[in-house]
């Protein structure tokens, strides 16, 4: 029985019980998923997985805080419903894991780069063991999943659900990439390099809040401190400064919390390249608290705690 | 088999040529091999560790290279001094800084990478105490015991790192394996006065009499030693003693390895009992011969 | 250094209230003399600082900002420098993705007692920044003199749309 | 918004370098500023009236003073502006003194900075608001952990003060470490003469409840409002009926355990009254011993109990109590000597503990009160006594000083010589720590009426030689090495935290320092207050102490606790954190910072958790504030917005870069 198969009995036996289960469904037009709410069994005829599959559906367990939902997760999403349990803000009972032995998802924004032009509606789709075949007015185009795969799966550690009810496909054992070249050669550059960049993105952020809205981690929705006034941190101005604070609002706030599973990044429809700052974050919270977020269930968030004597902070001569 | 580089050290030469024999005849009979170092030399004791450390150093440290060349990391001496100067070496020698500065004075750079044990340790941490048991022929039943380790076998614990500081109990439970009745020494550790006993013998005849003295109170028959130089001041000194503290000490004392030699059977020969000064033949004549024993 | 000979920069600190406040003081009780371009605000413990409010004010286009809390151990609160140290560090550790050199911003702990050194890291950090110089700013140049308008705005009169950011 | 702006000259020591009237001039053009002046002395009377005059003559809303510190003069002004009718904390201040004028050369840039940091206080003072103390009642009881000197002293005092008290005590009986102590330094008189009465006012006081065998299982609530539970343990003997008659304790045939009063010199029955003098003077039965609780068979004490009261059944029992404020007085442990080898490890019979002499001289001793010395019960003649054990020593993590172990020694020598008039008693120590009233004089009396020799050293090793004990130390004044013969060796064991201390410390949120001594409020000003408000130390939990001292902390906690509770109505500062419940989701992280435990979760009235914070238990640092990502819990007077205005104060934003 293939993956698939596997994975609807699994939803079958328990959707009963279950508000709904949150899966992904083709979207509007064959290169594109969207998520999918199955809440009968017909519904079920239309879930979709594999590297289409792009979507981090953790992001939508907090807004069924309180109903008992199913979700189906890769493993790199494994890591944010962990993260929303260690946060008390998703409770175990409550959710029923469908876990993805996962082979990696692809970028759309490498797809669209490696095809000769913007494809706009795709006719058909045809996926491979390694290639994807693409067909746009009439044009087939073959490219290798290798080339637009997503940047997080290069560094994957964590391919299969880490916690999960149902563990579905074959376990993998992962060799991630030590770092990406993206990141590394952005770091190497120079401060006034780096700032010039960031001035540039922030000057073309429109701050419409996708990258905050798509983000599994940012739970306070309507009451987030960028766009209200008592507290006022940001203005309305649309100037770089005040682009730059909300993402740096985003940033601190996913301090220690971040399960780096690119949705900002994704949903971003200016390509601003938050994962930038997000992975480096994640690499200072590593070094000095020994931290990866949603790795663990009963981790406390680093800076929700202290000790006494920290061994990798070191007061600095003054 | 375990294989141990081995360091006899001068005395063992010499004065104490007794302690060698006889520690080599007890290790051949533990199945412990000891490989000697190859053109050893002296360890830096007393007369260079007073003028020069780093000189000192460097001489514990040519021998440590040595067996470093034997492709050995555990070397073992009979005696606590050579041992003391050993590993205060390599203690000193973890700092880079100082390791340097010794490597500088050698031909062959010493990488600090050999554990240097006393080879009671050996003996007390690597022989299991039942095959000893074992091979015991002649248990030493009936004889009175005080074991004397001397001042710095175990001290400073920090470079050592064995048995216990104030109160160590490994040649007393060596003791007490061999059948013998070991009594409560409460000086186990005390000074004997050393190498005083050139310029100063006076400060030796009282603090070895102390030993002796204590050794009296707690009623052994004999003291065993694990060091040339105590086993000296306290045996060859003893007469001495007794003219300067007008006493009649008549306590043999022996090296721990002689008694255990003797409980393994091994050849007089090798145990070297004629060489002790302090008849020793009353004292061994309290051991019960083995069928009384049984 | 005397900050006194070149145009003053725009450094702020925050203090917290029962220990380093106290140590500011202590200094100028002893009229250990510093350079003036330091503004300092006043928080009830290093607990109470948002690492935001720091980029708040780096990206108001702060020179420098400097923080001081309790020694550990000694937080009036118990436990709140202790929670500051790892915001702080993880800020402080991250400035350099963002091309802010992270030496415009420094934490440190002095106590009420410590007047001469809170002296002398307020000299040393005030060099430092002068060293650096002027901090960027994130938004594109302009020849007109905003900044005076945007003062202006600041205290309340024209430009409404300031209004906003002084909620 | 009409705020008054006052520039304070401080006669010269702001006037000197900065230019007073040109930064009110300047204030002047700030927003909301309707009036704003320079004054010679704002905290003065005529200053102070000044403002209070502008108050109303401008009928302003808000003031913001330019002087010196807050530290030093905010809570004057604040009750300045309360007397011109505005609430204080429509106050806002400028330190334009000590962070300005004292530390800046160039008139000028002073200015300007004063200026800037006035526009500050105006920015915030324009998002303040007025906060008003919430008050509330208090429960007029106290709650006295521990029954010790301090804890005794404390409980007398409070119930003395009209205030119902509940004294917990973990052992069977009060009286803690004094009890069992012979006689006392510096003026020896008896030990359980001068507590004694005490301890049976304590039985006997009408306001005062007594738990012994018992220990604080749990506390909730805040100052003013606790709630404790306290675990009885079973002694299976029932107290109410119990007369003490004693008739058990003789019967018992189960005499094997080791007896804790008497530091285990001795073995005590296993249903036993500790003491003569114990209050309560009740039996209980140590269950580890009994022979009918572990084997099953036996059950003498309840067939020789006149009143009927054993019962094998008991078992432990919780009480909930309410108070208002309470008072640790958990007092210290001894300091575990056999951490030095050189003093055997235990491997010598007559090397022994101070607090063990003790027994040895009391009365009511294992031995009558005759020095007889544990080996083989001969009377020592030599007694050596070693000071400094587990005091002032780095090597075993104990680098403070116990500060009575001097004088207990002294006080022991001269015993000594009082029991044994041919006796001769050695003292080795590092130093003589006699502060205190007849303390050195009493020492010297040691030395030269009794002949107490005095040796200046630490003790290298001791050694037995025959039926003797061979001490060797260092004389450090002769510079040379010297070997006493004892009969006895006493140590002068150091005071280390009572076991449990750190426990306890969690269940009051009241912090222990390094050695597990709890942490005074301040070191100077505040000795018996901790942070936590309404707890109170008093005795040796907070640091070693000599019988004064802590009888002296008892009487200071218990007058804390009746000014506390003296109030009909208590005040907390309403500068504390308040939780907009809109934007809380409920997820808990500010609970989970707070130091003090001053937020609990409470459901919505749709079922959805929220955090609330109480302000009574609440300090204001502000934590929480920074925890919360949505900002929704914010800290009083210290709001996001509050310290953002003085951000965008001193930085205004800069809609366009200009680098000129």
């Amino acid at each position: 029985m293939s993956q698939l198969d596997d994975l609807k009995t699994a939803i079958k036996s328990r959707l009963g019980e279950l508000e709904c289960v949150i899966g992904w469904e083709q979207g509007y037009d064959p290169l594109h998923a969207t998520p999918l709410f199955i809440r009968s069994e017909a519904d079920l005829d239309r879930l979709i997985i594999g590297p289409l599959a792009v979507h981090n559906l953790a992001t939508y367990l907090t807004g069924w805080k309180g109903k008992k939902v199913g979700v189906v997760v890769k493993g790199c999403d494994s890591r944010s419903v962990i993260e929303l349990m260690n946060e008390k803000l998703v409770s175990r009972d409550d959710v029923v894991i469908f876990g993805l032995c996962c082979d990696g998802v692809v970028s759309q924004r490498k797809i669209r780069a490696a095809l000769p032009a913007d494809p706009g509606f795709v006719e058909s789709v045809e996926i491979g063991a390694d290639s994807l075949k693409v067909t746009v007015a009439g044009q087939a185009a073959t490219l290798r999943l290798a080339d637009v795969q997503a940047d997080k799966c290069l560094v994957c550690d964590t391919p299969d659900a880490i916690v999960s009810d149902f563990l579905i496909g074959k376990a993998h054992t992962p060799a991630p990439a030590p770092s990406l070249k993206c990141q590394d050669e952005f770091e190497a550059k120079s401060d006034a390099e780096k700032f010039a960049f960031w001035q540039e993105t922030m000057g073309r952020c429109i701050r419409c809040y996708a990258c905050r809205n798509a983000c599994p981690m940012c739970v306070c929705r309507d009451y987030c401190i960028a766009t209200s006034r008592d507290p006022l941190w940001v203005s309305q101005e649309n100037l770089p400064s005040e682009n730059m604070m909300f993402q740096m609002i985003h940033v601190s706030h996913l301090a220690g919390r971040c399960t780096e599973c690119g949705e900002c990044e994704r949903a971003c429809p200016v390509d601003i390249p938050l994962m930038l700052l997000r992975r480096y974050m994640n690499k200072q919270v590593r070094d000095v608290f020994k931290h990866e977020a949603g790795k663990a269930l009963d981790q406390t968030p680093p800076l929700l705690t202290f000790k006494v004597e920290e061994e990798r902070i070191n007061e600095r001569g003054w | 088999m375990l294989k141990v580089a081995y360091y006899p050290g001068c005395s063992g030469q010499g004065t104490s040529l007794e302690y060698d024999t006889s520690t080599r005849a007890v290790c051949k009979a533990l199945d412990v091999e000891l490989v000697d170092i190859p053109d050893w030399s002296c360890c830096g004791s007393s007369p260079a560790h007073t003028v020069n450390h780093v000189l000192s150093a460097a001489l514990s440290a040519r021998n440590l290279a040595q067996v470093e060349t034997m492709g050995m990391t555990k070397a073992a001496t009979p005696c606590p001094s050579c041992l003391t100067n050993l590993r205060t070496a390599a203690h000193k020698m973890d700092d880079p800084e100082f390791k340097d500065k010794v490597n500088a004075l050698l031909d062959v750079p010493c990488r600090n990478a050999v554990d240097t044990q006393s080879v009671l340790q050996v003996l007390a941490e690597n022989v299991d105490p039942e095959l000893i048991k074992g091979k015991v022929v002649k248990p030493l039943t009936g004889i009175k015991i005080a074991c004397y380790y001397g001042c710095i076998m175990n001290r400073p614990p920090e470079v050592m790192r064995f048995d216990h500081h104030e109160n160590p109990m490994a040649m007393d439970n060596l003791m007490a394996l061999l059948g013998a009745e070991v009594v409560p020494f409460p000086l186990k550790v005390e000074c004997c006065g050393a190498s005083y006993g050139i310029p100063r013998g006076d400060i030796v005849h009282r603090l070895s009499g102390k030993l002796l003295d204590a050794g009296r109170d707690v009623g052994a028959d004999a003291i065993v030693t694990a060091c040339p130089l105590c086993q000296m001041n306290l045996d060859l000194r003893q007469g001495q003693i007794n003219d300067a503290l007008r006493e009649n000490f008549r306590i043999p004392v022996f090296y721990y390895t002689q008694l255990l030699g003797y409980a393994l059977g091994i050849d007089r020969a090798e145990l070297g009992f004629e060489k002790l000064c302090v008849d020793p033949r009353l004292a061994l004549g309290r051991i019960k011969q083995p069928q009384q024993a049984m | 250094m005397p900050a006194q000979d070149v145009r003053e920069l725009r450094i702020v600190g925050f203090l917290c209230n029962w220990c380093s406040y106290g140590g500011a003081d202590t200094a100028g009780v002893g009229r250990f003399t510093q350079p003036t371009d330091l503004r300092i605000i006043r928080v009830p413990c290093s607990g109470r600082i948002d690492p935001l409010f720091i980029v708040r004010a780096l990206m108001n286009g702060a020179d420098g900002v400097l923080v001081s809390g309790c020694h550990p151990r000694d937080c009036h609160y118990a436990e709140g420098n202790f929670y500051a140290r790892r915001r702080l560090e993880m800020l402080k550790r991250f400035l350099p993705i963002t091309g802010i050199d992270e030496r415009r911003f420094e934490y440190t702990w002095v106590s009420a007692s410590e007047g001469q050194r809170w002296q002398h890291v307020v000299t040393e950090f005030t060099r430092r920044i002068h060293e650096l110089g002027p901090a960027p700013s994130f938004n594109p140049k302009s020849d007109v003199d905003w900044n005076a308008l945007a003062v202006k705005a600041s205290q309340g009169q024209g430009c409404p749309c300031h209004g906003s950011i002084q909620a | 918004m009409r705020i008054g702006v006052f520039i304070c000259h401080c006669g010269s020591n702001i006037a000197g370098t900065v230019d007073c009237p040109s930064v009110a001039a300047t204030a002047l053009t700030y927003p909301d500023v309707v009036f704003s002046t320079d004054t010679m002395y704002a905290c003065s009377e005529p200053g102070q009236d000044a403002i209070i005059q502008a108050v109303k003559d401008k009928n302003l809303d808000g003031v913001v003073v330019a002087s010196c510190t807050p530290r030093m003069h905010e809570q004057t002004f604040r009750r300045a502006v309360e007397r011109a009718g505005l609430n204080r904390y429509m106050f806002e201040m400028a330190n334009i003194r000590e962070h300005v004028s004292w530390i800046g050369k160039t008139k000028d840039l002073n200015t300007g900075k004063a200026a800037e940091l006035v526009r500050m206080a105006v920015e915030k003072l324009r998002r303040n608001r007025p906060l008003v103390a919430k008050r509330f009642e208090t429960v007029k009881r106290v709650l006295v952990i521990g029954g010790g000197v301090a804890g005794i002293q404390a409980a007398l005092d409070c119930a003395d003060g009209g205030q119902e008290v509940v004294l917990v005590e973990r052992e069977q009986s009060i009286g803690g470490k004094m009890a069992k102590l012979d006689k006392t330094f510096p003026t020896v008189d008896c030990s359980s003469c001068v507590l004694g009465p005490k301890m049976v006012d304590i039985a006997q006081h009408p306001n005062i409840t007594l738990y012994t065998c018992s220990e604080v299982e749990s506390v909730g609530g805040y100052v003013g409002n606790f709630q404790v539970t306290v675990r009885r343990k079973s002694t299976y003997v029932d107290w109410t009926k119990c007369t003490g008659c004693g008739l058990c304790v003789e019967k018992c045939p189960s005499r094997k355990h080791p007896d804790p009063f008497n530091e285990n010199l001795c073995n005590a029955p296993s249903i036993n009254i500790p003491f003569p003098q114990a209050i309560p003077k009740k039996a209980a039965i140590n269950a580890s011993s009994c022979l009918m609780l572990t084997k099953g068979k036996c059950g003498l004490c309840a067939k020789v109990c006149p009143v009927k009261c054993i019962d094998f059944e008991q078992k432990d029992e919780l009480v909930n109590v309410d108070v208002g404020a309470i008072v640790v007085a958990t007092g210290y442990d001894l300091f575990d000597w056999h951490k030095y080898p050189q003093y055997g490890e235990g491997r010598y019979k007559d090397v022994i503990t101070s607090m063990q002499y003790e027994r040895l001289l009391s009365a009511s001793g294992p031995t009558g009160g005759h020095i007889k010395r544990p080996s083989d019960g001969k009377e020592p003649k030599n007694v050596v006594f070693i000071q400094c054990v587990g005091s002032r020593d780095k090597s075993v993590d104990r680098p403070y000083c116990s500060g009575f172990c001097c004088m207990y020694t002294a006080k022991q020598a001269i015993l000594t010589k009082d029991h044994i008039p041919d006796s001769q008693s050695y003292v080795f120590y590092m130093d003589i720590r006699s502060p205190g009233k007849m303390y050195d004089e009493f020492t010297r009396r040691a030395m030269e009426e009794y002949g107490a020799q005095y040796v200046r050293g630490r003790v290298a090793m001791i050694y037995p030689k025959g039926d003797k004990l061979v001490v060797r130390g260092a004389d450090t004044l002769a510079g040379t090495q010297v070997e006493v013969p004892a009969d006895l060796v006493v140590l002068a064991v150091g005071a280390e935290s009572a076991k449990g201390a750190v426990q306890l410390g969690e269940k009051l949120r009241v912090a222990p320092d390094q050695y597990g001594f709890f942490v005074e409020s301040h070191p100077k000003l505040k000795p018996v207050e901790t942070n936590t408000a309404g707890v109170f130390l008093a005795g040796a939990c907070q640091g070693p102490k000599d019988i004064p001292a802590s009888v002296g902390q008892g009487s200071a906690a218990a007058s804390k606790v009746l000014g506390l509770l003296s109030k009909a109505m208590l005040e907390s500062d309403p500068a504390v954190s308040r939780v907009n419940p809109a934007r809380c989701v409920g997820c808990g992280k500010c609970i989970q910072t707070c130091p003090f435990g001053a937020i609990k979760e409470i459901q919505d009235r749709f079922g959805n958790p929220k955090a609330e914070v109480i302000d009574t238990v609440c300090q204001g640092c502000g934590i929480c504030t920074v925890t919360c990502p949505q900002g929704a819990i914010q800290l009083e007077h210290f709001t996001d917005n509050q310290i953002l205005a003085e951000v965008n104060a001193l930085c205004p934003p800069k809609m366009f870069a200009n680098f000129e």
